[in-house]
């Protein structure tokens, strides 16, 4: 361009300008854009009539470091107090138990349900990144570590959501492992080792502490599922998962009632034994649909594993718009499932021992009905506080055909009710 | 799979096939908001996903991993 | 196979097959839509470079564009830059609450029904056009990153340089 | 630091680039005056940290060190030295970043003392932008040759300044940094901000008249106290990067009113550099100008 004095170069300096300044501006500051931190933070109060109390705060933390991609961080504490049943059935006299290494020992009166006091303090962290690969394709990876006096997990997990049809339907697969360790207070039972046979170790080995070693057991989870929206309203999710626990899985605090055979009265305990392994599978379902201000969403899964449970659960929750963006959900669930192949109110002390047998509740023909209301209230222009309040019942066969005798005047599986209360804070900011 | 599943799953199958016409991007408004993702409380379904994982046999089905603990 | 997954099977093959016609020289459909205070006609801004982006009021990476589009369309107005933002929300109510927020200095349109949307092929919100002083589409992109925007701008200079 | 109430506006003064800074602000609480005044002169000082020439620690120290070796540059370095290339170009190699060595033979104190022609002939070979490799983002200058963005790092904070404190509030202001301003709106009374032009006789205490402006930037190229007086010739401090002599017939200052801050001082500066021409050169770019001779 001839700089004779009467060119112009206005323009070609003005573009020249716009290109150091225009660039530059989004180099050095980057756009602060609103809501790329979300922070829960939730208390939950789980309390069964005269059984276990868990407090569990939680803190949930998720920022958004760049297009699509997500850090997320979650810090839960549990303090767990109260009473477990001990898998024991009540019986006409009183009973008494002894711990496996035979240091403590706990009574119950006759006629009541065997429960052993304990508490106990668990700290979880678990740490997640979301990645973008492409415009249709996100990982997640995942890392997480759980601590409690007795017992130590630590797992890993990774998913990957790829996005087909403009992202109407997405196919998610995913794989986890983790190991857990279990150190038992009290030592690690003998499985089916009758209690009446453990002997209380000399004094000498007071010092040297309670604890006799531990167990562990591994678990690899692997999912895959597919999301597909329906219409504007509507979309459904639909997963198959399977996963294969190895290694001690027996709840080391359980026992199960031997009784006489004619009598029915309880004349002895063994603890419990569980398989060494376990494969779990399920179907889950998932139906959301948005009515002109409210919203549904369904689920239901069948479970089924190779301990001979199966289990149909259904949840729903309804959400009410009330004024502004404060909400009420109703949640209503009901799951059923059948006994483990293992699973004993109790053991005839003539029959056979068998290789497994277990008499805790959660193993056993049972029938679990929730139902709750959640209140939503908006708190400043993004956040939101919430309180859910709900009631458990778990019932299953409190007097089963096969009952001996005396059994028969006992209630051999009470029925746990429990409140399930929670009030979470959310912010966006 | 046991034919009671069958039934199940063709059951769902056919609810979903009613009206899938194509939903264009801009037609995903209601399907942007927060109630309308499938997990729309994590701190809730988290807890719930812990309480029946330590209160029932059966557990899993809507996502992996996650720490387990000697809940009794 | 059920016959709702057949259904299912023949709509995802569908997606697959979808391409959308080569970018350039693809001479863009006009169109003219109601905007915030007068008609807004694509043929009317022909000899400008037109800067077209699909946005609505729900959808989260639209509200991050605004700012940056509101300073390309003030940086290079006097070089014949005109950016239109077209409203996809069902309802006008919801397009006012965002721009009280979120200010537009540039052309809004409004297209409640996605007529212009669905002759646009528009795959994912936002989507922004960028188009030459003839008309035809130089640059289609999905979305918005603070990335991509740099390589955007420097298209809609090299454009308004060519006179 | 300091921030005084005034008339209808808070003005804020620091001191960056060896130059009195000041930001003016239509806005109503000092905590608001003040959180622009910290945001325009972090920025002031985040550019000076970078690319004065008088610190050890920065990109251009390692240039001008870099004894003929190629350095790599970041993206705000490239984005200077293309627009330094692109205004050498423009100004037909009249504007050049490597002109600096030229001041170790240049005192412009009112003096008499000229260089030796001999001490001058000496340093061309160390100029020259065409003389550098500049292949973005590798620059290789030549053992010896020095760069300086003392031509445009002022205006460059200024523009930066102004940009990010529009991100940052809508009301009106005005930044000045040692005579190069940017307006970024007409006022509450729909006027302009008033800008007095320094009289170069008696720079800094008078004023040769005033500017009212409303939007876009404003710079003054000239500095009357620095000229060197020979034989009755009056020899300018604005050298010739071709010639190492001063431009002949140099005016005294021009300011320039322009979109952006650094357009007005490219456009102040190609001005000087024409000399005789000076007004010719300005009335073909049409923008607002003021020459004083």
């Amino acid at each position: 361009m001839q700089l004779n004095a009467g060119t112009s170069i206005r323009g070609a300096l003005a573009l020249a300008t716009c290109t150091l300044l225009g660039t530059s501006l989004q180099d050095s500051r980057a756009d602060a854009s609103a809501d790329d931190w979300r922070v829960d933070g939730g208390v939950l109060y789980y309390s069964e009539q005269d059984r276990v109390t868990v407090v569990e705060p939680v803190f949930f933390l998720r920022k958004k470091t760049g297009e699509d991609r997500y850090f997320n961080a979650r810090l839960i504490f549990d303090t767990m107090s109260g009473a477990s049943a001990n898998g024991a059935t009540a019986t006409n006299t009183a009973q008494t138990f002894t711990s496996p290494s035979g240091t403590t020992t706990y009574t119950t009166p006759a006629g009541e349900t065997p429960l052993y006091k304990f508490s106990d303090e668990r700290v979880a962290l678990a740490l997640e990144w979301e990645r973008p690969f492409g415009r249709e394709r996100q990982m997640v990876y995942g890392i997480n570590a759980s601590v409690e006096s007795d017992y130590m997990s630590v797992g890993l997990s990774t998913m990957l959501l790829q996005n087909f049809n403009d992202k109407l339907t997405t196919l998610t697969t995913g794989l986890s492992a983790n190991y857990d360790s279990v150190s038992p207070d009290g030592g690690v039972p003998v499985p089916m080792q009758l209690l009446s046979t453990v002997v209380a170790p000399p004094p000498a080995d007071e010092e040297e502490g309670e604890d006799e070693g531990g167990e562990s057991k591994s678990t690899l989870d692997a999912i895959i599922g597919v999301t597909q929206v329906l219409t504007r309203r509507a979309l459904t999710q639909f997963n198959y998962s399977i996963g294969f626990s190895s290694g001690y899985l027996n709840d080391p605090y359980k026992v199960i009632s031997v009784v006489d055979g004619s009598t029915g009265a309880t004349v002895d305990y063994r603890f419990e034994s569980r398989p060494d392994s376990r494969l779990r599978q399920s179907l889950y379902w998932k139906y959301v649909y948005h009515l002109p201000r409210d919203v549904v969403h369904f689920a239901y899964r069948y479970y089924w594993d190779d301990w001979g449970i199966t289990a149909h659960t259904a949840d729903l929750h309804y959400r009410f718009e009330l004024f502004g963006r404060s909400y009420l959900q109703p949640h209503l669930r009901y799951s059923a499932q059948t006994a483990a192949d293992f699973y004993h109110h109790s053991l005839v002390n003539t029959a056979p021992v068998p290789a497994h047998a277990s008499a805790d509740y959660r193993l056993g023909d049972l029938a679990t009905t929730t139902y709750g209301l959640k209140l939503g209230l908006p708190v400043g222009k993004s956040s939101e506080f919430s309180l859910r309040v709900e009631s458990m019942k778990q019932t299953g066969d409190s007097y089963p055909a096969d009952a001996i005798g005396v059994q028969r005047n006992f209630d051999l599986f009470p029925t746990i009710n429990a409140t399930i209360a929670q009030i979470t804070y959310t912010g966006r900011f | 799979m046991p034919v009671r599943l069958l039934i199940v799953t063709v059951a769902m199958f056919g609810l979903t096939a009613c009206t899938l016409g194509p939903v264009h991007p801009w037609d995903r408004d209601l399907l942007a908001e927060e109630k309308m993702q499938l997990v729309p409380d994590a701190v809730e379904n988290f807890l719930d996903e812990h309480i029946y994982f330590s209160k029932e046999a059966a557990s899993g089905g809507q996502g992996i991993g996650g720490g387990g603990c000697g809940c009794n | 196979m059920t016959p709702s997954a057949a259904h299912l099977r023949r709509y995802l093959l569908f997606g697959f097959l979808f391409v959308l016609p080569a970018a350039a020289d693809y001479v863009v459909p006009d169109f003219s839509l109601p905007g915030r205070d007068q008609t807004v006609s694509l043929g009317a801004l022909r000899g400008k470079v037109v800067y077209v982006d699909f946005w609505a009021s729900w959808c989260q990476p639209c509200r991050q564009s605004f700012p940056w589009m509101n300073r390309l369309q003030k940086r290079y107005q006097e070089q014949g830059l005109v950016v239109v933002g077209i409203n996809l929300d069902k309802s006008r109510e919801l397009s006012d609450d965002f721009l009280k927020k979120t200010p537009a200095d540039f052309i809004v349109a409004y297209d409640p029904e996605g007529k212009v949307a669905s002759a646009y092929r528009v795959k994912g919100m936002p989507s922004s056009y960028l188009i030459d002083r003839q008309g035809r589409i130089q640059k289609t992109h999905i979305g918005f990153r603070e990335e991509t925007s740099a390589d955007v701008e420097s298209a809609i200079r090299a454009l308004l340089e060519n006179q | 630091m300091t921030l005084l109430r005034r008339q209808g506006y808070w003005e804020g003064e620091f001191t960056a680039m060896a130059s009195p800074c000041a930001v003016l602000a239509e806005v109503d609480t000092a905590a608001e005056a003040r959180r622009l005044l910290d945001i325009a002169r972090g920025e002031a000082q985040r550019i000076e940290a970078r690319f004065s020439r008088y610190r050890q620690d920065n990109i251009v120290h390692r240039i001008n060190t870099s004894a003929g070796q190629p350095v790599e540059v970041d993206d705000e370095t490239a984005l200077l030295l293309d627009y330094a290339d692109r205004c050498h170009a423009l100004s037909e190699g009249r504007f050049d970043i490597t002109s600096g060595v030229l001041r170790r033979v240049w005192r412009f104190d009112g003096s008499d003392r000229l260089p030796e022609p001999a001490a001058i002939a000496a340093l061309l070979p160390l100029i020259g932008w065409d003389k550098v490799l500049w292949q973005r983002p590798r620059l290789t200058l030549p053992a010896g040759m020095e760069i300086d963005f003392g031509g445009i790092g002022k205006e460059y904070a200024v523009d930066r300044s102004a940009l990010l404190l529009q991100a940052e509030t809508r009301s009106s202001f005005l930044i000045n940094y040692g005579g190069d301003l940017f307006a970024s709106g007409a006022r509450h009374n729909g006027r302009g901000w008033q800008v007095g032009l320094d009289d170069p006789s008696v720079t800094g205490q008078g004023s040769v008249g005033g500017l009212e402006i409303k939007r876009g930037g404003v710079a003054t190229s000239g500095d009357a106290r620095r000229f060197l007086l020979r034989s009755g010739i009056r020899y300018g401090h604005i050298l010739d990067p071709r010639t190492g002599w001063p431009v002949p017939d140099a005016p005294r200052s021009v300011t320039v009113v322009a979109a952006t801050c650094l357009e007005a001082g490219m456009l102040s500066t190609f001005a000087m550099l024409m000399g005789k021409q000076a007004e010719t050169f300005l009335a073909g770019q049409h923008v607002q100008h003021h020459v004083i001779r």
